[in-house]
């Protein structure tokens, strides 16, 4: 039965029409795949759903009935809840009251009931996977895996009858994904109908029904899934086929460029050692929480070193300007809080840590800047209308794309990504592996931080595993297998 | 995995410290004081403190919910001003004065919604439209009361100042009264959750279905009812109300509810902070007198102490992260 | 007085002197004539200032009780609220006096000023006077909400209204500030091209007031008159650039503050309203008059 | 994708026009100053509004910058108080007014660099960190004058507030001349883009190797600079310093820093609004005062002309968000 229908809806954005007409329907108990490369207009689609935008034409029908969807309430009210794609959470509020925002539990006098939040949201915490944290926790303290599964959790809250994830496993590693899927299945045989965007072809094989096409804000076709192969989809998304994501590996050279030393963050890192050659891919791997991206701050020279040392070319590096001026580049993963600066354009967020190196005396050059601003603009495919739109419009794989583009024209000799494919299209993944590929060639080392198993072992030379703070393994590629990461970051052995 | 609980209670530890920092620093202010001044320990004098803290304070929290929406309200001490000449207004036409109580407070609340309404629906920024509705509230105060007092010559009036309830002044009891109702609001209701999910992130709160237009409204109506009983408290201290009265008064508000630990960019803070804040401001001026500090170097000392203040709290602080 | 003011010599006595502000040159040599008196006389002296608010005013009193003074010597912000002031130190049993503005209410026991509305009423005789009953007339007014601003404009007025040739064609008020004075008059400037006469409420304006109406090269056409007689005002007038002001010399009401006070703690006889003389200053008397 | 360059277009008129809004609602004011009193559009009185808006206007361009990074300076008027009392005080006690102007503005510079200390390196939030150093230079002020105005007696120095040069008065100048190099400074520099970053998103700033105190440092100190400047005209045109100068200027500065569409939390805005902003509310004043409004009445249609801009601002915004 048809639960949820869209038809013809059409979006504008500053007299910018970015959805041309589409038509998508969701039936009870059903997993929809709504794919489509950075830009195609998937979230925007979504947020139509959540009352978030008002649609320029269109009509959109419940259970039969036209309905009007003027406020995230109504869609609250229609029984539908959605996971956007950016976190929705308040970092200095509990878990607890992040789940049950706008909806607290009160007792009859109209008194919130604590005990009864924490409880219920032990519960949902474990429906997810993350029954380890406490209901009063502050979601600040939570790492951004984390803060995704509280967001999943918080949908889980309501009682809905169509379930929209925009980009839920963007940020989960294979085990987090795997449970969610599951949890997907489990809600579907509740008679859920639920729309799932990612750009995961794996995932869209195991557990969707059907898979729904966009490019460029228009509706390009549908399929039962069971009637599709993986590369079948790819050719629909991208329009050609892609074969080999991954380059093949140049063999790193001899020059160590990082050195690091028992470093020792207070509470967070212990006894870290590790070493990258020039030209070398290290991996990092481990579950959530493991410690991943306190290294990559630590490395930054954003954590204090309590103890132990970080050197780069033979020099120490303890702060953040240090570690730029000594050719370290970090990406990190969180580019709303610090990737970013939404309300200033692509071509100043790609510039910014650059204008001490293209001005004179203080003054910026205008070529120099255009230049730069130009290539990566191009390089990387950002979709924008142009470069000095808001990076806030931007869609969230472009978006992503500016906080790669920012740090690859700083010419790094080391360049540290955390999660650098967070969003990010297969079409644009793929560009993306071919820079990583070129830099390694040209003599840059990398440190890939990834919770994708496939682009961890596809791009590495070298992979390290991480488990509560600490290195729990090292292996080479030859020897690195899916299985072996898993049981070095449950600290098995 | 062995030393969680370990961990969980220095946690608690620190939260608890995070929390009362001001605190210690108020008693240590507390503490030179009473070094400096005999005349400072005297149950009569704290009591004299607190009295005359409390038009501040009682401001102050209307002022820390506003803030902790990531607004501001400006308008406070003009609000205080207009709505004190209405009550004396009323008064002097003959209404009794329970009756005149109930306009003063009705006409607090109207103002104050005013001001939520132009900031939520008209989606002017806090700062200029508290601004103007500051000027024109001091304006219509001086058409009101053409630029002269208002006296006001009902005995019984002077009750709600300078009167007291089992030796405590009675302006203190409602402050202190304010101040927990307040306290238990923001802990324990959906009003008070909300403000702190608006100020903390109002599209996320939006997203969340939170009317984000009512609690705005909600905060800066409350804030106006309280410049009113503000208002009740300094006309009957003075027995007349004027038109100046009030004028700066917003800047003590903020700087109270600042220096009680709430952040300005919303979403950060509470009420207990804010009366310690005002507590500090309140002792500073008292001590100053009684030691009598020349005035022109009064401000120096207390733009000083306040100085101080807030730069250990901010070591205090970094320490606890440690 | 009891002694926690605890000095050593116990024949010293304590006097607290609630300012009004200290923002304003009139009320510093007010404080100074005061402070200067007290201290030949041996009195230790409470100054506080309460920034023209008339509640922290009332905070001020009741700190300074707390040291239990001797007497107090209130320079109000405002009348109507000194009344209250009056009757806290009142219930302390710590007699009053109270300089420049007067309280509407409690027990003084004498109050020392000058006569508002008769300095506006001077104001008006001598523009009228020179105007010969015919003429445009600015008035810039002091704080609205004082009273002292407000008898001086009524003084001014009533006298005026007995005048049909004279206009007043803009009346604005300067808050008593020069800074505010100048933008005023350079705005009634504009809107005015003739302007016989211009009357400062006090000569911090007239400073302002007449930056303004150099700058626009009208100062030979316009009679300006401001009050209170501080320095730079008088040499405004030797250097002919202002007709006339009136003295007021604040620091004799803090001088003669105190030694009402003295009087009145040894027990001697003190008039309930000592009102000083205020003088009419132009080109011809102005190196006679004496303000310290 | 035919149509990606009418789009741009499009998108371009609505970025100008969003840019400009302000500047139309400045417009129309000026068309109905222009109504209500003949003696407004003349040249003179032009010069006269810009001359007498100037003082305000170069704090402002400071205030933008330090509102830019998400701060604020509550200590502009206290500043200007008192570096304007340093002038004067060096020029009575006989330096050549070149020199004393140099100390003052080195005097400006060094307080202002204090505030960007106590806020970037003491992490002390903005607000209460210049409302201290606010009331500490104001008693300083009051100390080193004893309360009294400082006379200037040196005619050459009153160039500066009432000289002109090829007819157009020297504040004026000196205004629009701050107006133009920083409008520069912030589109072209380094230092400029910097504060735009600061502000937005200080996290992403720092990540990206800003050196985020530095930033502050400078704004703040540059705040000063300019307070510093405001203070020589300010006591020029009065020759004489006063103790109380420059009282509530803050709030007027922040208000035009506002009005002009700078953001108070940070990242988005610029001078060229202030200047609208600072021109508004001086057109405001003096049409009031050529119009001979009640002084009572003035605060009310003052107010209510503001809320009326913002409130049309407001409705624009969305206009053309659509
Ligand atoms: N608020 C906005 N203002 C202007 N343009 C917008 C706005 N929001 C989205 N857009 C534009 O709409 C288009 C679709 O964006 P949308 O976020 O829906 O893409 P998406 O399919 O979700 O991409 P991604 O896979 O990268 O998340 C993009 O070109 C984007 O720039
Ligand atoms: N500010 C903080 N205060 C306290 N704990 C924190 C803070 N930031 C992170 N943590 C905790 O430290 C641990 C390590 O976090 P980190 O972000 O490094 O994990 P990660 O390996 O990157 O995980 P993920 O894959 O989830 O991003 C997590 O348990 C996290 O909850
Ligand atoms: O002369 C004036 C004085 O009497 C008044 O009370 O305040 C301001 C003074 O300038
Ligand atoms: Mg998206
Ligand atoms: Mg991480």
């Amino acid at each position: 039965m048809s639960l949820l229908k869209m038809e013809g809806i059409k979006k504008s954005f500053n007299r910018i029409e970015v959805l041309h007409g589409i038509d998508l329907e969701v039936k009870s108990g059903e997993i929809v795949a709504l794919l489509g490369e950075n830009g195609a207009g998937k979230s925007t689609l979504m947020k139509i759903l959540a009352g978030v935008h008002l649609p320029s034409e269109g009509k959109i029908f419940m259970e039969a009935k036209e309905v009007t969807i003027d406020s995230p309430r109504a869609s609250q009210q229609l029984r539908i809840s959605i996971i956007h794609q950016e976190f929705n959470l308040l970092k200095d509020l509990s878990v607890a009251e992040n789940i049950f925002l706008g909806k607290h539990i009160t007792t009859k006098l109209g008194v919130i009931n604590w005990k009864e939040m924490n409880e219920e949201t032990t519960k949902l915490l474990k429906r997810v996977g993350i029954g380890h944290i406490s209901p009063s926790r502050l979601v600040s303290e939570c790492s951004i895996a984390e803060r995704q599964l509280i967001e999943i959790a918080k949908a889980l809250s309501f009682e809905s009858k169509v379930l929209i994830m925009d980009e839920p496993t963007a940020t989960l590693n294979n085990e987090d994904t795997q449970k969610l899927l599951s949890l997907m299945e489990e809600l579907r045989e509740e008679g859920l109908g639920i729309i799932f965007i990612t750009h995961r072809m794996d995932e869209v094989m195991s557990v969707a029904d059907r898979a729904v096409v966009m490019r460029d804000g228009a509706y390009i076709g549908q399929e039962e899934v069971e009637n599709l192969t993986k590369d079948q989809i790819v050719r629909m998304l991208v329009g050609r086929d892609l074969t080999n994501m991954y380059p093949d590996r140049v063999a790193p050279q001899d020059e160590v460029v990082m050195e690091v030393n028992q470093l020792h963050i207070s509470k967070r890192l212990h006894d870290i050692s590790f070493t990258v050659k020039k030209g070398e891919v290290l991996g990092i791997g481990g579950l959530l929480g493991s410690g991943k991206t306190d290294l990559s701050k630590a490395l930054f020279g954003l954590l204090k070193h309590s103890s132990g040392e970080v050197k780069m070319l033979g020099q120490k590096v303890s702060t953040p300007r240090g570690a730029i001026d000594a050719g370290i580049a970090l990406v990190t993963d969180d580019r709303k809080d610090e990737g970013l600066v939404l309300d200033l354009s692509v071509a100043e967020n790609i510039l910014i840590p650059s204008y001490r190196k293209i001005s004179n005396f203080g003054v910026l050059k205008k070529n120099t800047m255009s230049k730069i601003v130009d290539r990566w603009v191009s390089g990387l495919q950002i979709k924008t209308p142009s470069a000095e739109s808001e990076v806030r419009k931007l869609s969230g794989g472009n978006q992503q794309k500016v906080v790669l583009g920012k740090w690859l024209q700083m010419d790094p000799k080391i360049l540290i990504l955390n999660e650098p494919t967070r969003g990010i299209d297969i079409g644009a993944k793929f560009e993306i592996y071919k820079i990583i590929h070129e830099l390694a060639a040209k003599g840059i080392a990398i440190i890939l931080i990834s919770s994708e198993m496939p682009e961890l072992l596809g791009m590495s030379h070298r992979i390290i595993v991480m488990n509560e703070g600490r290195l729990s393994g090292e292996m080479d590629i030859t020897e690195a297998t899916q299985e072996k990461i898993f049981e070095y970051a449950t600290g098995g052995e | 995995m062995t030393n969680t609980n370990d961990n969980n209670n220095w946690l608690r530890v620190a939260l608890l410290l995070n929390k009362y920092r001001v605190f210690i620093i108020f008693l240590v202010l507390l503490l030179i004081a009473s070094f400096i001044s005999d005349a400072f320990f005297t149950v009569n004098n704290l009591f004299n403190v607190l009295r005359q803290v409390s038009i501040v304070a009682i401001i102050a929290v209307g002022m820390t919910i506003v803030i902790l929406t990531a607004g501001i309200d400006l308008s406070v001490g003009s609000v205080l001003a207009l709505t004190g000449a209405i009550a004396a207004g009323a008064i002097t036409a003959g209404l009794p004065f329970p009756i005149a109580i109930i306009i003063c407070l009705l006409a607090g609340l109207l103002i104050g919604s005013i001001n939520g309404l132009i900031v939520s629906k008209g989606k002017v920024p806090a700062f200029i439209a508290t601004l103007a509705v500051m000027v024109i509230a001091r304006g219509l105060t001086l058409v009101y009361t053409q630029g002269n007092p208002i006296v006001i010559s009902d005995m019984g009036y002077r009750f709600l100042g300078s009167g007291r309830i089992l030796g405590i002044p009675f302006p203190v009891i409602l402050m202190l009264a304010i101040f927990a109702i307040m306290f238990w609001v923001l802990k324990h209701t959906t009003f008070g959750r909300n403000i702190y999910a608006v100020g903390g992130n109002e599209e996320a709160a939006r997203l969340a279905g939170i009317n984000v237009d009512r609690v705005k409204i909600g905060v800066y109506a409350l804030t106006g009812f309280f410049a009113s009983i503000s208002a009740l408290i300094y006309t009957s201290r003075l027995m007349s109300a004027q038109p100046n009265a009030g004028s700066m008064m917003e800047l003590d508000a903020i700087a109270a509810v600042i220096i009680g630990g709430t952040r300005l960019t919303g979403g950060k803070g509470g009420v207990t902070g804010t009366l310690i804040g005002a507590l500090i401001m309140g002792v500073l001026d008292n001590i100053l007198n009684l030691a009598n500090v020349s005035p022109f170097y009064q401000d120096i000392a207390k733009g000083l102490v306040i100085l101080a203040a807030v730069l250990i709290d901010s070591k205090l602080a970094k320490l606890q992260k440690q | 007085a009891c002694g926690n003011t605890g000095g050593s010599d116990d024949d010293s006595y304590t006097i607290g002197l609630a300012m009004n502000t200290l923002n304003n040159p009139f009320f510093v040599d007010l404080k100074d004539g005061a402070e200067e008196t007290a201290k030949a006389e041996g009195i230790e002296l409470i100054v506080t200032d309460s920034q023209g608010d008339p509640s922290k005013q009332l905070s001020d009193v009741e700190n300074i009780l707390q040291r239990n003074p001797d007497l107090l010597i209130l320079n109000p912000v405002d009348s109507d609220a000194a009344a209250q002031i009056v009757m806290i130190a009142n219930e302390q049993n710590v007699p009053v006096i109270t300089v420049d503005r007067q309280s509407a209410g409690g027990e003084v026991i004498s109050h020392i000023g000058f006569d508002a509305l008769k300095s506006g009423n001077i104001a008006a005789t001598f523009l009228s006077d020179i105007l010969g009953g015919n003429g445009k007339v600015v008035e810039i007014q002091g704080i609205l909400g004082t009273n002292v601003g407000r008898d001086r404009s009524q003084g001014f007025n009533d006298h005026m209204e007995g005048f049909d040739g004279i206009e007043i064609v803009a009346r604005q008020s300067a808050n008593f500030d020069r800074g505010q004075a100048l933008k005023v008059m350079e705005d009634i400037l504009q809107a005015n091209p003739e302007i016989d006469a211009v009357y400062a409420a006090n000569d911090e304006m007239v400073m302002g007031a007449l930056s303004a109406i150099e700058s626009a090269g009208r100062l030979d056409d316009i009679i300006v008159i401001g009050t209170d007689a501080i320095d730079p005002a008088l040499d405004a007038i030797r250097e002919k650039k202002l007709e006339a002001t009136i003295a007021e010399p604040p620091y004799f009401l803090g001088k003669e503050a105190i030694h009402t006070a003295i009087k009145i703690l040894n027990d001697e006889d003190v008039e309930e309203m000592v009102t000083l003389e205020n003088t009419l200053v132009t080109e011809e008397n102005v190196d006679e008059i004496k303000t310290k």
